[in-house]
């Protein structure tokens, strides 16, 4: 199979999502069984892509398949010169790895969705969307460029936000919608402004051309600084799909949309976008950019595990995890764990795809309702679903066996070495602290929802199994969070082929002065980064950090089991004797009520004080020149009426007194006009007297 | 005083003369025998300026047809027979200070202005000169002139063949 | 007395002028006051005539009073005729009793 | 092909549509529509046929030769005038690529906003006659080369806009027509005195090597022409080239319009009645900046690069300020004009940038705002014209009543926030990336980014206020759109997408001249006295 053929059909993967969209939204009303065909559509592109990562991971394993095409062309520009701007698809393993996540975890929910939307009214318009949806993120996967990722990730944004409002009946699920789509836009400006940096220095958006341009030395504006600039303002864009603080508070309200979608989209593929992003442009991060990424991911995976702790809808605290989670792969990437990062993406994917759809499985056994201390008990009703759930929750707590474990470790240990390469200790000690509590939080759910006895009896006994069609993507997925897919032994993750072959980091492109210096590559021409420093480092942390982290995650259970399953510990007294800060948790930070207070209120606000300005002042010279001007029209009204007219007037009365006078001469008889001619022309003779 | 001199005085008394009495005249019929006299004299003075042609046409115009127009005109419009033949005057006193004034200054003016004179020879006719002249520089006039006639005569015709509405 | 030159002409027809207009203005009948205008014409023509002769314009003063003369027969025509439609409409000629122009 | 006058044609043809409909009698409502229908429908046809014969290289800008279509003969000459010796004034057309994307614009709005005017009901004689003048006027202004000639253009629009608005607006229509009357007579006025002082500044060479005084555009953009001691002379030591320029600027910032001269767009938006709002916004305010391409930059090139931060100054405030005061908008069409404000500023930033990118995001721009904003315009009037109310505040849940109308609202406002895909996305990107690019506009450009976002955000909250949420009941009457109304929208959708996922099919069209314009532009007038101020 050659290459062009590789690309001709990753093109048609891209294409068939969108075909069926269209195909979906203008028929879908007339052909309501279209749905099917939008389902089929996505499997025979799962299937293609397929394909498509079995020929480049044996075939082309080292090699990249770029095509390039130009989207509109300046010609010969002044100043800049030849112009043109090109749109393009690569494929590189991460490439075929991601088509293959998205490709599958997309049909597989396709599949779900059948069952759980069944009955909907817009049932249609939900596939349309979903094709949309995986349209767009294949494009993000396949473009070679940063325009190209900008498109698809505003087109990204669009069907998040078409789907989480697709119960637009539900004033709050429109709201998130909007809220989704606006907080995206916050990081999406600055991944734009970042964008435009590379763009007007280096000419182009291809990834490949801005790193070699960077490699030759050329600095935005002649400064590493706006280089770090650069990074940290595309980052931005992954900010906020992928949900980072300060940009995290859309995800937990985007869980208003179907179960489905926040499997689909807010778990596994779309907020990934953003962590696929650093790693597309992972080559140009200067170490301050790096830090910064590192920090914001510390800090959110913190954050949202601290708010998982105390939340009682299902789906909150999935979404939260999911936050964390997305906090580990940005600090990962922060951290220089490039292919740690990348790993956990693709676990991620599968185990969170898992537990929502799993959490689906519930909310829709239990009539749609969501909150946890309604539940209990669940797991003799549904075996399936229990089994599934508790597969994936071994596998984000980092329990051995697991590719969570793997790629959970992996990452720990790449913040550890971080932490003893820079002294920012920091760091890691988040990071474990994060994992303990991940483990808490998820087997609180895990317990809540299955174990114990049913605290709803009447909703317990209506509950049941779900049908085939739901359980089969369930097995499918917690299937793919075992460790065999990804390596052969279960404790090393970078024997298996995963790391070992397909994803290697790739070398900076920085100046040696504005990184890390465990980044710069012993080899400055190999494309693959080589650096003893940090493999010698990484090599010192691997046991410490599996032990501490298998340590900390069995505590982790062990105490959930104890305050929840066997009830040793009473969870209400603890939260009682730290009220102000579970209350803190519960609330999430009070994050969303200090935006609303500032940036939307005031926004708001300075929207209304503006148009109350353009109303009454600018309008208001506008308005008070004209009246000023009928003002002195009045004035001089006044005056036409009684000076000037007063003069006409008077002149008037002249002319008719006079006229009164004289009428009697106006006799209209020709014979006495022509006295008066003759008078006149006497007078006239003696007064110039010609004689 | 030439015999030239007292034909002048004679012509211009006539004219003036019967000029006045045509003005003056109460019966619009004696005035219009005066205005004969008039043109006669007026036609003199022509042939006296040696003018020879334009007495003859003055005298077949005038005479000929426009006072015989008028005669008519007084004979439609007046019951020959009725007293009101007899036309009245108006306003006399304003005119006769009016047209003697203006009769006063224009005469003085006439006679006191230094008249750049260079009289030339007298032709013995002038009937080829102006004929010639007629043909060649006035030609267009001419024969407008001619079209105007047409006019008055059409217009004249039907002017005064309107019905009273 | 001196001899005869354009002055007396001018003299004689300035006063056929002024007599012209003495008729023109006093007299009430129509017909009347068209006569009055013939002696106004007639003492211009004497003036054409009269430069015509004393002075250097050659036969040019002739042609103008010739053309006076058509005018005139053909104002005579045309104002008869107003004449005889005045004489319908009003069953007079007086002219100061026709004082339209008033309204 | 040659010796057929396209676009005297194009521009007087409404006219002619004038003339028949003042000659039939006013009870023929049906063969009125039709009339004015079938001759907008000749105007677009003919424009698409120009541009089917476009010649994509040739530049334009300031050669005549490069022109297209051009017509010329002398239009007004009074010689032995005293002191003015003879003036002179050229009927003169053309068309290159700054205008053929207005001409197309223009045909294809007048055609929508035609079909759109199918339920006015008053007057309808008076409204379709005035209609088509109004039409004339912007073809004509668009494709006049000669100063005074588009002075004419630009005056013929005024008048049937402020009856149009006068008559068949919304209640305060009189207060609204006599304010973008008299706001744009007073940026007229400023023009004309311009005008005047360009007039007597430069002196074209005629074929007999005679020198007269010029309107030609083109003869003004040549700095030979201008004689040494005119008072818009560049040669002039003591020249008021600044001053002329800021005042043509004032003339065409009114229409544009621009902070702080905007007053004027969001009352005779709201009380316009529907197609005439589409034709406002969609090719009037493009005037504005159509007027400072053509006239301003290229016969003014020194003092343009001189100001041309403050043209991006207030590019980038008219886009916030717009967007912020959009937002507090509580009427659905008011609310469209601010953002109508808003989009006008990246055409003016993209302007300001003076580079091919950035100007030729700001004419395709321009284009996109047309198209993108006639549709919100049409959407508004659709649900005006079934509910009697704009209150944003008043609807709620129409998507359920109205699922096609919804998806058109939709698309529309996608398109206006940028979403790529839709042409208003590739434009605001140019502008962006050409106002970055250059030193002078980079910190407007990275300010005015705020707008995306402050955009996104009226939109949506619109969106959502009118649309989502539970249906309220006095809406479940409402019927979706009809056939006409199906015309008009979906054209409009059609090149929206088009032209967001093929734009080289605008931008080949303007690029040349865009190209020769900046070159122009950097070039400038060569060893002047820069005076004034």
């Amino acid at each position: 199979m050659s290459e062009q053929l590789l690309i001709n059909i990753s093109l048609i993967v891209l294409l068939l999502p969108l075909f069926s969209f269209f195909i979906t939204v203008v028929f879908g009303k007339r052909f309501p069984k279209l749905y099917l065909f939008e389902t089929g559509i996505i499997s025979l592109a799962f299937l293609l892509s397929l394909v498509i990562g079995f020929f480049k991971l044996t075939t082309y394993v080292d090699s990249k398949l770029a095509f390039d095409f130009t989207w509109f062309d300046f010609g010969v520009v002044p100043v800049i010169g030849e112009f043109k701007v090109e749109l393009g698809v690569m494929i590189d393993n991460i490439t075929v790895i991601m088509l293959f996540v998205v490709n599958l975890i997309s049909m597989l929910v396709h599949y779900f969705s059948i069952e759980y939307m069944h009955g909907d009214k817009r049932y249609t318009r939900y596939f349309a969307y979903l094709g949309l949806f995986t349209f767009s993120m294949l494009g993000i996967v396949l473009s070679n460029n940063l325009l190209g990722i900008y498109i698809f990730w505003e087109l990204v944004g669009l069907s998040s936000y078409l789907l989480i409002g697709f119960w637009f009946e539900k004033n709050s699920a429109s709201d998130a919608g909007k809220k989704a789509f606006l907080t995206n836009r916050v990081g999406d400006i600055g991944m734009f402004l970042g964008i435009l940096i590379l763009f007007t220095t280096y000419g182009t958006f291809n990834f490949d051309k801005i790193f070699s341009g960077i490699a030759s030395g050329v600095m935005p504006f002649e400064s590493t600084a706006w280089l770090t600039a650069a990074g940290i303002l595309v980052f931005l864009g992954a900010v906020g799909k992928s949900a980072q603080f300060p940009l995290h508070v859309w995800l937990p309200d985007a869980m208003e949309g179907p179960t489905p979608v926040s499997a689909l989209i807010h778990a596994a593929t779309m907020v990934a976008a953003g962590v696929y992003l650093v790693v597309r442009i992972f080559a140009l991060l200067t170490a301050d950019a790096m830090l910064v990424i590192a920090v914001i991911g510390a800090f959110t995976s913190l954050l949202a595990a601290t708010i998982a702790l105390t939340q009682n809808d299902i789906k909150k605290v999935l979404a939260y995890s999911t936050v964390s989670q997305l906090g580990y792969m940005v600090m990962a990437l922060g951290v220089g764990a490039y292919a740690f990062a990348f790993f956990h993406l693709v676990t991620h994917a599968f185990f969170k795809a898992c537990l929502f759809l799993g959490s689906g499985s519930v909310i829709h056994a239990m009539h749609h309702e969501q909150d946890i201390r309604e539940m209990g008990g669940l797991k003799k009703k549904m075996p399936i679903t229990y089994a599934t759930f508790l597969i994936s929750t071994l596998a984000i707590s980092g329990i051995p066996l697991t590719s969570g474990f793997l790629s959970k470790d992996g990452l720990l240990a790449g913040t550890l070495a971080f932490g003893e390469l820079t002294g920012h200790w920091l760091i890691p000690i988040i990071g474990f602290t994060v994992a303990f509590m991940t483990a808490f939080y998820m087997f609180r759910l895990v317990i809540l929802t299955f174990h114990g006895s049913p605290r709803n009896q009447h909703k317990f006994d209506h509950a049941h199994e779900s049908p085939k069609l739901m359980a089969v993507p369930l097995i499918i997925l917690s299937a793919l969070s075992i460790f065999i897919w990804y390596t052969p032994n279960p404790i090393a993750p970078d024997a298996g082929w995963f790391l070992g072959k397909w994803i290697e980091t790739p070398s900076t492109v920085v100046p040696e002065a504005a990184s890390f210096d465990f980044m710069i590559n012993e080899d400055p021409a190999a494309d693959v980064i080589h650096s003893e420093k940090y493999e010698h480092a990484m090599h010192t942390v691997h046991y410490p950090a599996m032990g501490l982290s298998i340590g900390l995650a069995g505590m982790a259970i062990l105490l959930a089991f104890s305050m929840y399953q066997w009830k040793k510990i009473n969870p209400d007294k603890i939260a009682e004797s730290v009220k102000p800060l579970y209350n803190f948790s519960l609330n999430k930070w009070y994050i969303d009520e200090l935006y609303h207070a500032s940036f939307i209120s005031g926004t708001l606000m300075l929207g209304k004080i503006l148009f109350w300005f353009d109303a009454n002042i600018v309008d208001g010279i506008v308005n008070g020149s004209a009246w000023f001007t009928r003002v002195m029209a009045k004035i001089s009204g006044w005056f036409d009426t009684f000076v000037v007219d007063g003069l006409v007037n008077f002149t008037a009365f002249m002319s008719g007194f006079i006229g009164l006078t004289f009428k009697r001469i106006q006799t209209g008889k020709v014979q006495t006009y022509l006295v008066f001619v003759l008078f006149s022309i006497v007078l006239l003779l003696i007064v110039f007297r010609p004689f | 005083m030439n015999i030239y001199d007292i034909i002048f005085y004679l012509f211009a008394i006539v004219t003036l003369v019967s000029a006045a009495f045509v003005v003056s005249t109460k019966n619009i019929v004696h005035a219009a025998f005066f205005l004969i006299f008039t043109f006669f004299g007026v036609a003199g003075l022509y042939i006296l300026l040696g003018a020879d042609f334009i007495g003859v046409v003055q005298i077949l115009v005038y005479v000929g047809g426009i006072l015989i127009l008028l005669l008519f005109g007084v004979m439609l419009t007046n019951k020959i027979t009725n007293v009101e033949i007899r036309s009245g005057t108006t306003q006399i006193v304003p005119a006769l200070i009016g047209v003697g004034l203006f009769a006063g200054i224009l005469v003085l003016t006439m006679v006191s202005t230094e008249w750049k004179s260079a009289p030339g020879e007298i032709p013995f006719t002038t009937a080829y000169s102006l004929g010639k002249v007629l043909l060649t520089d006035f030609v267009l006039i001419f024969e407008l002139l001619g079209i105007l006639l047409l006019i008055a005569l059409i217009g004249a015709a039907s002017i005064a063949r309107r019905e009273k509405e | 007395m001196i001899e005869v030159g354009l002055n007396h002409y001018l003299a004689v027809s300035s006063i056929l002028f002024a007599l012209g207009i003495y008729g023109v203005i006093t007299r009430k009948n129509a017909v009347m006051v068209l006569m009055g205008v013939e002696l106004i014409l007639n003492a211009a023509n004497i003036n054409f005539v009269a430069f015509s002769r004393y002075s250097n314009f050659g036969i040019n003063g002739q042609v103008y009073a010739l053309f006076v003369i058509i005018l005139a027969a053909a104002e005579a025509a045309i104002a008869l005729a107003i004449v005889l439609n005045i004489y319908k409409t009003y069953a007079n000629v007086n002219v100061d009793e026709i004082n339209k122009l008033k309204e | 092909m040659n010796g057929i006058p396209f676009l005297s044609l194009i521009t007087f043809l409404p006219v002619l549509g004038m003339i028949i409909i003042l000659a039939l009698p006013s009870s023929k409502v049906k063969e009125i529509k039709y009339t004015t229908l079938l001759i907008t429908g000749i105007q677009l046809i003919l424009s698409v046929f120009l541009l089917a014969n476009f010649n994509f290289t040739s530049t334009g800008i300031f050669e005549q030769s490069t022109f297209q279509f051009v017509e010329k003969f002398r239009w007004i000459e009074i010689t032995g005038l005293s002191w003015l010796g003879t003036v002179k004034v050229d009927y003169f057309m053309g068309v290159d690529g700054l205008s053929m994307p207005m001409i197309i614009l223009t045909a294809l709005i007048s055609f929508i906003a035609t079909l759109s005017s199918w339920n006015i009901n008053k007057s309808i004689k008076g409204y379709f006659a005035l209609f088509l003048l109004l039409d004339t006027g912007m073809m004509g202004t668009f494709v006049a080369l000669d100063f005074f000639l588009f002075y004419v253009f630009w005056e013929i629009m005024l008048l049937p806009m402020y009856f149009l608005i006068g008559i068949w607006g919304g209640p305060r229509k009189e207060y609204a027509a006599i304010k973008f009357f008299i706001y744009t007579l007073f940026g007229s006025v400023f023009m004309l005195l311009v005008m005047i002082g360009l007039y007597f500044s430069a002196q074209e060479v005629l074929s007999d090597g005679s020198k007269v005084f010029t309107f030609n555009l083109l003869a003004l953009m040549d700095q030979a022409n201008y004689t040494a001691d005119g008072i818009l002379s560049p040669f002039n030591p003591n020249n008021l080239r600044m001053v002329a320029y800021i005042a043509l600027f004032v003339g065409f910032a009114i229409k544009i319009p621009m902070f702080p001269f905007h007053t004027w767009l969001p009352d005779a938006h709201v009380e316009a009645p529907t197609p005439i709002s589409v034709i406002l916004a969609g090719v009037l305010l493009k005037l504005g900046t159509y007027g400072i391409l053509r006239i301003s930059f290229p016969i003014f090139p020194e003092i343009t690069t001189q100001l041309a931060w403050y043209i991006g100054l207030f590019g980038m405030i008219n886009i916030i300020y717009g967007a912020l005061v959009a937002l507090a908008q509580k009427d659905f069409k008011k609310l469209i004009a601010y953002s109508s404000i808003s989009h006008m500023g990246y055409v003016m930033l993209g302007m300001a940038s003076l580079s091919t990118v950035g100007i030729n995001g700001a004419i395709f721009q321009m284009f996109n705002h047309g198209t993108i904003t006639a549709m919100l315009f049409l959407i508004v009037g659709v649900i005006y014209d079934r509910a009697h109310t704009r209150g944003i505040n008043d609807f709620g849940g129409l998507a359920s009543q109205m699922p096609v109308y919804t998806g058109f609202v939709t698309v529309a406002f996608f398109a206006a926030i940028g979403l790529p895909g839709m042409s208003g996305f590739i434009s605001e990107a140019l502008v962006f990336v050409g106002a970055f690019g250059v030193d002078t506009t980079r910190i407007l450009a990275m300010i005015s980014t705020l707008g995306i976002l402050l955009g996104a955000a009226y939109m949506l909250w619109t969106l959502q206020r009118i649309f989502f949420g539970k249906l309220n009941e006095k809406w479940s009457s409402l019927t979706d759109l009809d056939g006409r109304e199906y015309l008009m929208l979906i054209p409009l959708a059609v090149i929206v997408i088009f032209l967001g996922i093929y734009p080289s099919a605008m931008l080949d069209v303007m690029n040349s001249s865009v190209n020769e314009l900046v070159r122009f532009v950097s070039n400038g007038f060569q060893n002047i006295s820069i005076g004034g101020l």
